[in-house]
Order: structure tokens, then sequence, then C-alpha cells
């Protein structure tokens, strides 16, 4: 790929930028989030189409105006929202938009015995007759990559592979990139992981704001150049520091057990606390039940064993309005789904948990003039960057969108925070200012719950780790006791 | 066992069968449509446009399958406008939808007036003839139930089977649902959302039509203005009653033409029920029955929701 | 066939013509500047009460060289409002063809005094407000005696829209001819709901004849379907319906307004227009029995017979069809 | 004049006098009109003088104008209680049943209280269509709320219902007694609402009802509650988490949805009709789901469409009478006018994004 140019309306994603990956080799595509590297590669997929540029396939220019021809081309990508169609099985997802498998009625037993047969030849066990849905993660993943196989992928993207998986899995997954590497397969691997990327690659390129920033070879290169590379400079992470107040315990979680819509057991048993000047990190391979334990403690799904209190009041069935009065703060995972109104304006969002307090509202009717002054304050003190605070937040960027959550949701002085996935899609900086933000909390006296499935983060924030798998605690380890290998086995379901 | 081979149930059957075809193919339509993940609430009015399309041609032409042809034509065509608004121009479904009726009602009584003048001595014509099986058509329940039949109701019986063939078992039916459920998914595969979104509701608009036609070329012999009286509505509620699977469908469509079957004969007896309840009957009965299944009734994840090419 | 179709094409082709011609925009004026105005419930094509009323209004617009418009399909809500709006545009002689119309006809005419206004079955008049009866009922009685006389099952039935006064009168009076003929006939009837919705009229009637019935009285588009599917008679109302089933329309009860919107528009020429109820019955000839079409050959000729004499009786002022509005059941 | 201050006063002028968002639609309403020409002129009709008969009918006289604006009383309340609910993220499409209920509930209050004073009368009238209506609205939001079944059909399921319910109640319990008819016995003059126009039908309806707009109006965009509604149309999860109720959110747009509707219903009774009849309405409740969404699900812009609707409605029983033209080519021009604003509304944000995505 050459001098490729992607620009949507006004933001330039990829600006300039050159790529190239050969046959065999292991070629990381590293940057923070929104630095291109996603839009580089749906430009590859035919997914989006480059404003400049010219792409070359073995040699020859290509035009590639749509996924059909970017298959036809070999290239195979699989996404971070992995795209496969929950309600159909493994063997119909593959099937999809295949001529392969007859036209008409497709052949469903023979390519689930063929997808069998290719799963085994580089260890990618799936059950091809099972619903997509009811896949664990790490199946899904092997599923999208034997789909991408089965369409005779040469050039295979991985876009962030490593995000959903345990430390096992992961480093389950490289032996398979290496095989599929050695068969002759050229191997795109986007990430952020510094540590991934040394580990598996054989060579490094590193996106930083939509231009290229350089491109190494793994083996000639160290983490601390590659770091300055994406960061444009250096950047550190905040630590924690200090011992834990340990102060009375503003949340208690006593045996929570939850069934979902479905009828499936999501928790069982769990129990945990956190005490006032206490961060408490949830860790766990995503989807075990983290999700689900933080909408019983915010109030958002109903337990159905088990009792929640904060600050020594029973909470569990009590609305989530009277929670927030109680000093929860929730930052959920999924924002725009759970944080914020994207239609509404900046100032709507950032009163929502309180437009009906007398400082916002009188006889009903909103106080337009302190809700503004309000808002402005909010976007001063935690730096959001935007034109206007009518102007919808929708329009923001993501960061920001986080930053108006974080302030909605701390500027209250909330004595306890249920914190979910809170930097996931942020750059170093703003994850920097929002762990700094939630270490603060800490020092001022406050509960945090923090939820994360990024290992780096929950070693370097938590007092204590609590880690779930399958819904039930396999083990609490205190911050002296940290180490990754021990957190991999309890994620990986071996109680200590 | 004498009942079972009592005239009055024959009938009974016999009828049930046949007030449900109308809406069991406006339903089979919807299916496709709501599959593919496009709220058509159109469904009324190509319904009404089939209805007297099909009337029109057999009028004018004398073939009674060319004005099926023709109906389930121009009600793909509806489908087509449906769908350029609900998929291409990104519109709410449920204003297009009722827009679109409104459309057809107008169009379908100010045509008729055009072809037929405003006079007195509405036009007529002479429907589809039940089939005569014989001996086959006297069998206790399966007689009433498969073998009085005219052939738009085999058509249609053939259709489901049709309809469950192409949505269970093949590759079209695969992409559907794929596009309905997640359409970025299906469009990384090289499907197009949007073709396929396109095809299904002119399907769905075609079946409508075909169901429309049932009413003026096979139920009666007549045109009236509106003459659907809201059967494309009522399919809304059977094709969710049905869970959106083709023999649901048939199963909810057959228990509401149950219903008004047995609210007509409930009529001829001395129940002491005031008439306008037992009218009433069949409206009760699907609200009770939605009631009762609905909790799980799983519609596609993407329904209703445009979708952006190359978005997201 | 072939001579029907090419009536159709024709028909077709002079479509435009014929909607001009059907409103009578402009025919020569032979009375003062009478201008008649109808509002109807309906479509006008419906082959029944809507029909009636336009043709009703056409016949006296010819006769009397009178300009006349119509608005069909009028809901009640409406109904005020386009008699004034006739009112005001200058028609002097508004007829509200509805039953349900009796409100509105009575609040236009109020602040309308110099129109006069004509309200189909009212029941407070005005001076300037008459009202005109629809005695089809009067022909459901004769067509209950001949339904009974031609059934061999001892069982007719009967198929109406809605449950309101005029059909209430029509199917009394039905059962009250058809026991007169056999005092033990059982008469079946079933309202499908709906004014227009004919596929649910013909299941209606089906269900009827399942039951025994073997004549029907088709008051709604759709039971001549059942009729002829069933191979049962039906009898046809307001017009001779006879053509949508040559083979099972044994007679129709034929309703013809057209004397009575000519006279009372004579009577509002000559000033000589009273404020009444209007009535053209049996006795003006207004409503009868339609041509058999040679199906009378399946009629008892004593049955044939009393029908006439009780036409007679009626024409004579010896005998009065009952008229019975009452809800059933 | 400063030269802040004129552009203000231009902005101004854009904002609230000519929005261009009128200017189109107004084109849309034109081409509506356009089509509808050449329907006319293919049987043989004369465009001008249908079009002249139906202007002159809707708004070319005083009377026009009050039919008008008596049309626009009921397609308003069921329009704005449509668009509330919509706002609220409710699919509530049973105003026809609601307004049914709410007519018949009102006759009921006001044959009950017949003799006492107007100012008893009309209010306990009013509140009884209103409670009624919302009660109706209930059944449907009962339904959503503890059985999941979608609004959306059981609306139109509850609409059959509620008009074969009221056509029992005419022909039983409430008949008027001595009269064959389907309807209740005629209201005291003190049950009905005054008028408003001397020689005209207008009622006292239409000052309610504008009153109704600015007051919910005000309620969407300016009251705590308004707000909340919103945020659960726009985000029902989010609103959720951010502590507001979402079930009492759900619940203000169906019973909003289902008082308004009975508000329509009491004032056709009570200003109109004068007794409870059986075919109260032709179609208010469906004709104001579009109305509602034309005015954007905005209090105000409800009732502007509502205007534009009753106008055309109003006309067209003219045109049919005065210049030949079959009403249903009303229902077509409607149906266009509907169909053009939302493609008009939709193809430049078309055509936006195709320029960015360059494809």
């Amino acid at each position: 790929m050459r001098n490729i140019r992607v620009a949507f309306g006004p933001v330039v994603a990829n600006d300039d930028v050159s790529f190239a990956v050969e046959p065999g080799e292991i070629h990381a595509l590293l940057g923070e989030n929104g630095a291109g590297k996603t839009t580089l590669m749906r430009a590859l997929a035919g997914l989006i189409q480059p404003q400049a540029g010219s792409i070359e396939i073995g040699g020859q220019p290509v035009t590639i105006d749509g996924p059909l021809e970017a298959r036809r081309l070999g290239i195979g990508m699989v996404h971070q929202h992995f795209m496969l169609v929950p309600t159909l099985t493994v063997a119909e997802n593959i099937a999809l938009g295949l001529k392969e498998v007859r036209t008409w009625f497709p052949r469903l037993d023979q390519l689930a015995d063929e997808i069998d047969a290719l799963g085994a030849r580089y260890g990618l066990a799936v059950d091809a007759r099972a619903l997509a849905g009811e896949l664990s993660v790490a199946s899904q993943q092997r599923v999208e990559i034997v789909k991408a196989l089965y369409r005779g992928a040469k050039i295979l993207v991985l876009d962030e592979p490593t995000a959903v998986l345990t430390p096992q899995e992961a480093a389950a997954l490289f032996p398979v990139l290496r095989a599929l590497a050695a068969a002759g397969t050229a191997i795109v691997f986007i990430s952020h992981k510094l540590n991934e990327v040394m580990a598996v690659t054989d060579r490094i390129t590193v996106l930083r704001r939509g231009k290229v920033a350089g491109s190494l070879r793994t083996a000639e290169t160290e983490p601390r150049e590659i770091a300055r590379m994406m960061v444009g400079g250096e950047v550190t992470l905040p630590q924690l520091e200090g011992m834990p107040v340990a102060g009375r315990p503003l949340l208690e979680v006593d045996r929570l057990g939850l069934t979902d819509a479905r009828g499936v057991r999501r928790l069982e048993g769990v129990s945990l606390s956190v005490g006032a000047g206490e961060i408490v990190a949830v860790a766990g391979v995503d989807g075990n039940g983290q999700q689900e334990l933080a909408e019983a403690i915010v109030g958002l799904q109903r337990p159905d064993t088990g009792r929640v209190l904060i600050d020594g009041v029973e909470m569990t069935h009590r609305p989530v309005a009277e929670r927030i009065a109680a000093g929860l703060a929730h930052i959920p995972e999924d924002r725009h789904r759970t944080a914020i109104f994207e239609k509404l304006s900046v100032t709507d969002n950032a009163v929502a948990e309180e437009a009906g307090r007398p400082r916002f509202a009188r006889w009903g009717l909103r106080r337009q003039g302190e809700t503004r002054a309000f808002a402005a304050q909010l976007v001063a003190d935690y730096d959001v960057r935007l034109g206007s605070v009518e102007q919808a937040i929708g329009s923001l960027s993501g960061g920001n969108q986080q930053k108006v959550v974080l302030g909605r949701a701390l500027s209250r002085d909330p004595r306890l925070v249920v914190a979910v996935q809170p930097t996931r899609g942020l750059d170093i900086g703003a994850t920097a200012f929002l762990q700094s933000q939630l270490l603060k909390r800490r020092a001022a006296g406050a509960a945090v719950l923090l939820i994360s499935t990024e290992l780096d983060e929950v070693l370097a924030l938590a007092d204590r780790i609590v880690v779930l798998f399958k819904g039930q605690v396999t083990g609490v380890v205190a911050r002296a006791d940290f180490s990754v290998e021990k957190l991999g086995l309890l994620m990986a379901g071996r109680t200590a | 066992m004498e009942w079972l081979a009592d005239p009055v149930l024959a009938g009974f059957i016999a009828a049930s069968v046949r007030l449900s075809i109308p809406i069991l193919l406006a339903a089979l339509g919807g299916m496709f449509a709501e599959k593919s993940g496009v709220l058509n609430i159109g469904l009324e009015g190509m319904m009404l446009i089939g209805c007297f399309t099909g009337f029109i041609t057999v009028h004018f032409s004398g073939n009674l399958w060319l004005g099926a042809g023709v109906a389930v034509l121009i009600g793909a065509i509806a489908g087509l406008g449906l769908a350029f608004y609900a998929v291409t121009l990104r519109s709410n479904q449920v204003v297009v939808g009722i827009a679109f009726n409104l459309l057809m009602l107008g169009v379908s009584a100010y045509f008729f007036r055009l072809a037929f003048g405003s006079g007195t001595a509405s036009p007529r014509i002479t429907p589809f003839a039940p089939i005569d099986f014989g001996p086959l058509g006297q069998i206790p329940i399966l007689g009433p139930l498969l073998f009085q039949h005219d052939p738009l109701t085999y058509l249609s019986l053939a259709l489901v089977l049709g309809g469950w063939l192409v949505m269970q078992r093949s590759t079209i039916g695969l992409s559907i649902k794929a596009v309905g459920e997640h359409p970025e998914a299906a469009e990384t595969l090289g499907l197009d959302p949007i073709a396929i979104r396109y095809a299904a509701v002119a399907v769905s608009g075609a079946l409508a039509g075909l169901g429309g036609a049932f009413l003026s070329i096979s139920a009666t012999g007549v045109f009236l203005d509106n003459m659907t009286a809201g059967r494309g509505y009522i399919a809304l509620a059977i094709l969710i009653l049905g869970r959106r699977h083709p023999f649901g469908v048939l199963v909810a469509a057959l228990l509401f033409g149950a219903a008004e079957a047995l609210q007509l004969r409930a009529q001829l007896l001395p129940s002491g029920v005031p008439l306008q309840f037992l009218i009433m009957l069949p409206y009760v009965l699907t609200i009770v029955v939605l009631a009762v299944s609905a909790t799980r009734s799983g519609a596609p994840a993407a329904l209703g929701q445009p979708y952006e090419k190359g978005g997201g | 066939m072939t001579s029907f179709m090419t009536l159709s094409r024709r028909r077709f082709a002079q479509a435009a013509l014929l909607l001009v011609a059907t409103t009578a925009l402009s025919t020569p004026v032979l009375a003062a500047d009478l201008k008649i105005a109808m509002i109807l419930p309906g479509p006008i094509t419906d082959n029944d009460w809507n029909s009636v009323g336009y043709n009703g209004l056409e016949a006296a617009g010819k006769a009397l060289g009178a300009e006349v418009a119509y608005v069909e399909n009028v809901t009640d809500a409406d109904a005020e409002r386009l008699l004034r709006d006739f009112a005001e545009r200058g028609y002097k002689l508004i007829f509200a063809h509805s039953f349900s119309f009796g409100d509105a006809a009575l609040n236009a005419a109020e602040d309308f005094p110099d129109t006069t206004f004509m309200a189909g079955t009212a029941a407070e008049l005005a001076p300037n407000l008459g009202t005109y009866s629809n005695p089809d009922y009067q022909g459901a009685y004769l067509a209950g005696m001949l339904a009974a006389g031609t059934s061999k099952t001892g069982s007719v039935g009967w198929v109406g829209g809605m449950p309101a006064p005029n059909m209430l009168a029509n199917l009394h009076a039905y059962e009250a001819g058809a026991k007169e003929v056999k005092p033990e006939i059982k008469v079946l009837h079933t309202f499908i709901g709906s004014w227009f919705d004919p596929p649910k009229a013909k299941e209606a009637a089906i269900a009827q004849v399942e039951q025994g019935a073997d004549v029907l009285s088709a008051q709604g588009v759709g039971v001549i379907d059942a009729a002829i599917t069933k191979k049962v008679f039906a009898l046809g109302a307001m017009t001779d319906q006879n053509h949508l089933g040559p083979e099972a329309v044994l007679t129709s009860v034929t309703w013809d307004l057209g004397p009575l919107v000519t006279a009372v528009g004579q009577a509002v020429i000559d000033g000589t227009w009273k404020s009444e109820n209007w009535s053209y019955g049996v006795a003006a000839n207004s409503v009868g029995l339609a041509d058999f079409h040679g199906l009378d050959k399946n009629v008892d000729p004593a049955v044939l017979k009393a029908v006439e004499d009780k036409i007679a009786a009626i024409k004579a002022g010896t005998f009065e069809v009952p008229l019975d509005t009452s809800e059933v059941q | 004049m400063s030269e802040s201050a004129s552009a203000a006063a231009i902005g101004f002028a854009r904002r609230w006098l000519l929005p261009r968002s009128v200017l189109s639609g107004m084109l849309c309403v034109l081409a509506a009109f356009a089509i509808g020409a050449l329907l006319i002129a293919a049987i043989g009709r004369d465009p001008v003088l249908a079009y002249l008969s139906l202007f002159e009918a809707s708004l070319g006289s005083t009377n026009g104008l009050a039919e008008t604006a008596i049309r626009t009383v009921p397609l308003a309340f069921c329009g704005i209680g449509i668009a509330l609910a919509f706002r609220a993220g409710v699919f509530n499409v049973g105003a026809e049943g609601q307004l049914f209920i709410g007519g018949v509930a009102a006759a009921w209050m006001g044959l009950q209280l017949g003799g006492q004073p107007q100012w008893l009368v009309l209010p306990a009238m009013a509140l009884a269509a209103a409670v009624a209506g919302a009660g109706w609205s209930a059944i449907a939001g009962v339904l959503k709320l503890k059985f999941r079944a979608d609004e959306l059909i059981t609306t139109i399921m509850l609409n059959y219902i509620a008009i074969y319910f009221v056509g029992y109640l005419l022909h039983g319990p409430l008949q008027d007694p001595g009269s064959p008819l389907a309807r209740t016995a005629r209201l005291a003059a003190e049950a009905r609402l005054p008028m408003l126009l001397e020689g005209t039908r207008l009622h006292a309806g239409l000052l309610l009802v504008v009153v109704v707009a600015i007051v919910a109006q005000v309620f969407l965009w300016r009251s705590v509650a308004g707000f909340r509604l919103r945020a659960v149309g726009h985000n029902a999860r989010a609103a959720e988490n951010t502590g507001m109720n979402v079930k009492a959110a759900l619940w203000t747009g169906f019973l909003i949805c289902g008082a308004l509707s009975g508000l329509a219903g009491f004032s056709e009774v009570a200003g109109v009709q004068r007794r409870m009849i059986e075919n109260l309405s032709p179609g208010f409740g469906y004709t104001a789901i579009i109305v509602a969404l034309l005015g954007q699900t905005n209090p105000l812009g409800v009732l502007a469409a509502a205007v534009l609707f009753a106008a055309l409605q109003i006309g067209s029983t003219t045109m049919e009478s005065a210049a030949g033209v079959p009403s249903a080519l009303t229902t077509v021009i409607q149906a266009l006018v509907v169909l053009l604003l939302i493609g008009q509304n939709a193809l430049p944000r078309l055509f936006r994004r195709r320029a960015v995505t360059g494809s």
C-alpha cells in the first residue's frame, strides 16, 4: 500500500501512509487508539475506498472496490468486533456469500467436515455445527480465522486479536500464527500492546495520528523506542502509591447470583467488598460475568440471590437513583449504549443524573443558566475539547465523550466509583488522565471498584484484585502477591 | 367419532383455511422483510394494490393467473418503492409504511373510478373455483383442511413450504438472516445488505400483493374501496405470533382464521353474548396470545435500523 | 364472454366521458336555478345503498334538468360540514342520504333557513328539514316470503353489515315475511361488523348455508358470491343484482329513489314543499321486486301468487308491513 | 444597526419566520399538487378549478377557515399525544381507539351531570375523557411493560376492540332512549363547548388544543420530566444508568398519548357532535400519526402539520362536489405530501454522505 489517504469529512484518518507485508511474515501494525490502524486495514479489505494512494498485491497494482474483490485477491480480515451472525451456526457463517458451497442450497454438512479438517491442520479447533453466538470469545476468534482461511486468505489481517483473550489464550494463539506464517501466509497483526508485538512479530510499523511514524525489524528494536514512536514523546502511566487507608467498607457484595434473560447463569455466589480509600480491581477475560456484576451493583440488572450494600445500606433491589443519591458513580463499559445520549447536547448529558435536583430545576422546569454554567465548568475541569456545550455529544471524539462521562460521575464527589473498562478505546494521554482521576478519588477516601480486562491496568492501579471466571470468584490477590502468571491461572479458572 | 365427519365442523375447518390465506400470504411477505431487518408496515397498502390490480387485470383479460401475476408484480414494485425510503433514504419505517398505505388506498380508489367510471353497476369477475378432489374432499378433518380449496390456496401453502425452504435451508435465506442480524458482518463477506434488503422487501410486497389478489379473484369476484379492511395490519401481528417462521406464521394465521370463522358461526347460535363481543373475538385472541408468547419473540437484531454502507 | 369483454373495453375507453357525464356539471337548465346535492355515506359503486341514492339523484337531475352534485364516502363526523358547504354554495335542496346524518342535517337546517334539507330516516324535523324513509323493509317482507317459499331445508339466511336501524327493519320484515309463508321457518342472521368487507360477508353466508340455509338475503357485497359457490339462491338488494350471479340471484328487492328525489325537487321548485316524512315504498312503485330472469321456475307458484297478492294488498292499503327496528338478541 | 444586530435579526427571521424547512415543506406540498393536477387532467377535469375550490373551501373564507380549525382540533390532540409518546420511544398508534373511548366517557359524564352548571360539567367531561383514554392506552402499556408485547401491534388490535366496544355500548347500555340509532342521547347545553365564531361551528376546543400544544412544547423542552422523557426515548439504557425512572417515562408516553387522544374524543363530542355517535372519527387517530411525524414530533410543529392536513381534508370534499374530482385523489395528494417531505428531508443527507466517503 502506497501513499494511502483516507478522510472522513474533516478528519484525516490516514495521511500518506505506505505499508508492505511479505509472504510468511508477521507484521505488526502498532499505534495508539485512533492512530489509523483499523482504517488502513479496512481500506485493504475493500470496506472503504481511499481518496488517494495505490495498492499492489504480488507486484500487481489492484483496485479493491469491495469485500468480494479483496477476497479474490486473498485478503482476509479478522475484525476486532467479530463479524459473526450470532443466530447462525459456524458453518452457516462461513458459508455466507460463498459460491463454492453451491448457489442455492449450501452443502453445510460437507462444509462442516472441511472446516473441522482445516481447523485441525492449524490447531484451530472449532465446532462447525454450533451457533456462533453461543461460543466463547476465543472460539469465535478461531472461527473468524478459519473463515478467512477457508476463503483462501493469503494475507490475514488480525485487528487487536488478543484484546479479548486471557494471557494463556493469547499465548496459545501465537503458535497458530507462526504455523500460518510458516505455510506462507502474510499476517498483519494490529495491536497496541508492546509485549505481544515483541513476542510474535517479525516487523513493526508504527502509526501515529494517521501517519507512519516508523517501520523496523522487531529483532532490531526494543520496547522503549517503539513506545516513544507511538506516543511521540515520553508518557508514563500513573501508578498506585502508598498503602490503602483501609476505611469502612463502602461497597459490600454478598453471595450474588444472577441469571440472564436467556436463562443462562451469569453470576454465582460472588462476594467482595471495597473499603474507603481502596481500589479493588476485578480481573478476568471478557464475558466471565464482569458486566453482570457491575450492573447488579449499579442497579441495571436484578440479581436473584445475594445482596448489595452501599455504605452499609442494603440496595439489592433499590432503583438506580437511590444508589446515586447514596454516593455511587458509574463509568460503564459501553459508553454509547449505557452512558451517553448521542443526540442530546453536552449540557444535557452533563446533568443527566442531577437534572431534577433543586440546583438545576425549579417547579419542575429546568434552570437553563445554572445547567449551562455547570456544563461549562465541567468542560473546563476535565479538559473536554468542543465547540459549544450545546452541540450534540455524539459529535465529539470518543475520548472527549469519555471525559464528559467521567466528569459527570466524579464531579459529584462520589463515595463509591464503579468503573468498567474505563480506558477502552482511549489514547495514552486520555488513559493517563483517567487513571489519575481514579487514583485521586482513592486519595480522597472513596471506594473504587475497577473492572478491567487489561492486566497492565489492573496491576498498576489495584490494591487488591478479585478474579472472576464463569461468574465465580476464583481468587483474591493482595498487591504484595501480584504476578501475571498467578492471575493468568485464576483467569483460566484454576482456583488458587 | 361421528363428530369428525360433521358437516358443520368440516365447514368450519374449510372456512378457517379460506379466511387465513390472505393474512398468511401478507405475513409470509412480512417475514422476508423483517428477517432482512426492514419493518414493513406497508403490507396493508401492498395487499390493497394487489387486490385492485389483480381484479382489474382479470376483468380486462379474463385470465385469472395473469391477474395473480400482475398483483405479484405490482406488489413487488410497491415493495421496491418502500425499500427506497426505508433502505436508501433510511426514513422512519413506521411513517413510510403508513404513508404507503394511504397512497395505495387513494390510488386504488381513484383508478377504479378511472377504469369503471362513477357508475353504479359494479363490475364482477368469475373467481378461481375450488379444485374437485373427489372422495379426498370427504375425508374427515383432512378433507376440509386440504382438499376443498382453489388453486391460489394451494399456491399459498406451497409458498409457505417454499418460504421455509428458502429461509431455513437456502443460501438466500442465510444471506437475508445475516443482513437482518448483523449487516456489517454480511458486508465484510461480500454480501450487499442494501441489495438484499431491497429484494426482501420486494418479495414481501409480491406476497402481500398476492394475498390482496386472493380477496378479489379467489375469495370473491369483486373489488371495493379499501377492500383489505386492515388485514395487512393483522398480518403484522400474525407475523410476530408466528415467531417470524414460515410454519409458525401458518399456524398463527390459521388460528386467526379459525377465530374469525368461529365468531361468524357463533352469531348463528343463541349465545346471549352481544354481537360486538363476538366480532372482536379474533382481535382479543391475537392480543392474548401475543401477551402469553411475546416474551421470547426474538426479533432480528437490526430490525428497523437502517444500514449505512461502509459505516461502523 | 366475448361481447361482455368488448363492452368492458369500450367502457374503459369511455371512462373519462362517463365521469364527466355522471356529475353533470352543466346540463341545460329548465327549472329556475335549482341545484340539488347529496351526501352519501359510502362509495357510489357499492351496488347497494349508495348506488340507490346516487341513481336517484341522477334521475332527478335529468327529469328536472337540475344541476346535481354529490360527495361519497362521507363520515358522520364530516356530514354537517358538507351540508353547510353545499348550502353555502347555493344548493337549495340537499339530501343527507344516511340514517346517521339526522343530527347534522338538523344543525345545518337551523343555520340555512332558505335551503331545503332532506335527511334519510331522521327523527327530528325542522321547518326546512324533511325526511324520507327507507322503505326497502317492505320489499324485505316480500323477499322473506319468497325465501321461505323457495327453501327446501326450512332455513333461510340473512347477512348484513352493521346493526343499524334500516338493517334491523329489513331483517325483522324479512323474518316476518318468511314466517307468514312458513311459520316454522328458521331465519339465520349475521352481522359482519363493517359495511364493506366482501370476503367476510361471503364467509358469513357460507356459514349460514352450512347450518342449513338455502336461500340468502344479500344485504352486503359478497353474499351472492357465497350463493354461487354453495349453489343456493340469493335475494339481491337495492338494485337488480342478477348480473352478479345469473344462476343464483333469484330476484332482487329494488329501491328506486328517482321518483322521490324528483318529486321533492319539483315541490321545491313549485314552492309546495312541506316538512314531512316522504315515503315512496311499494305503493309508489319505488320499492319492488326485480325481474326473476327466468329463475321463478324454482319457486312454488302458490308462493309467487301470494307475493303478488301481498304487493297488491300493500298498494291497496289493506296490508301494512310492520316496521320493527329493535335490536337483535 | 450594528452588524451583529442585523445578523441576529436575519437569524431570527430564518429561525422563526421563514425557516428553510417551512420553505422546502411548501415546495413539497406544491409538488404533490402538481402530480395531483396531472391525475385530475387524466380524467378530463380542470385542475385549476379543482384546486381553487379546494383552497376556497379550506382557507378562502371565514367558514372555510373555521372548518379547517375544527378539523385541526382532533388531529392536533392526537398528534401531540402520539408525538410525546414517540419521544419516549413508545410507538403508540392506538390514538384512534383511545379517541373513541374518550368520546364515550365524555358523553357518559355529560349525561350523568345533565343540568349541572357548565363550569362543572365541561371539566368533568374532559377529565373523564382523558382518564378513559389514558386507561385504554394503559392496556397497551401493561402489555408492553409486563408481557413485552410490541405496542405497535397491540395498539392496532386495541383500536378494533375499542371501536366494537363503543359500538356495543351505543347499541346497548348507553343507547339514546327512543331511538334505534347507535348513539347516546343529546347532551344538554351545559355539556357543550362554547362557540367561538358566530355563523360557524368553531368551538372552544381550538383554544384548548392551542394551550395544550404550548404546554406540551414547554413540557418537552423546558421541564425536567420532558427532558427525562426525551432521554429515555433516545437511550433507555443510559437513562436508567443515570438514575432516571425509565418505566415512569414510558408510562408517561402511554398515558399522555391516551389522555390527549381522549381529549380529542371529548372535543368532538362536546364541540361538534353534541352526543356520542358510532362513527365519531373518520380515522383522526391514524392521520394523526402522520401529522405527528410531519411536525417532527414537536408539539407546535404538530399543530402546524395538523392545520395543513385539516385544510387538505376539508378542501378535498369540496373539490369532489364542485369539480367532480373523486376525493380519493386527495388521499393520494396527502400521501404524496408525506412521501415527498420525508424524501426531501433525507435526500440532502444522502448526498452529503456520498460526497464525504467519495464512493
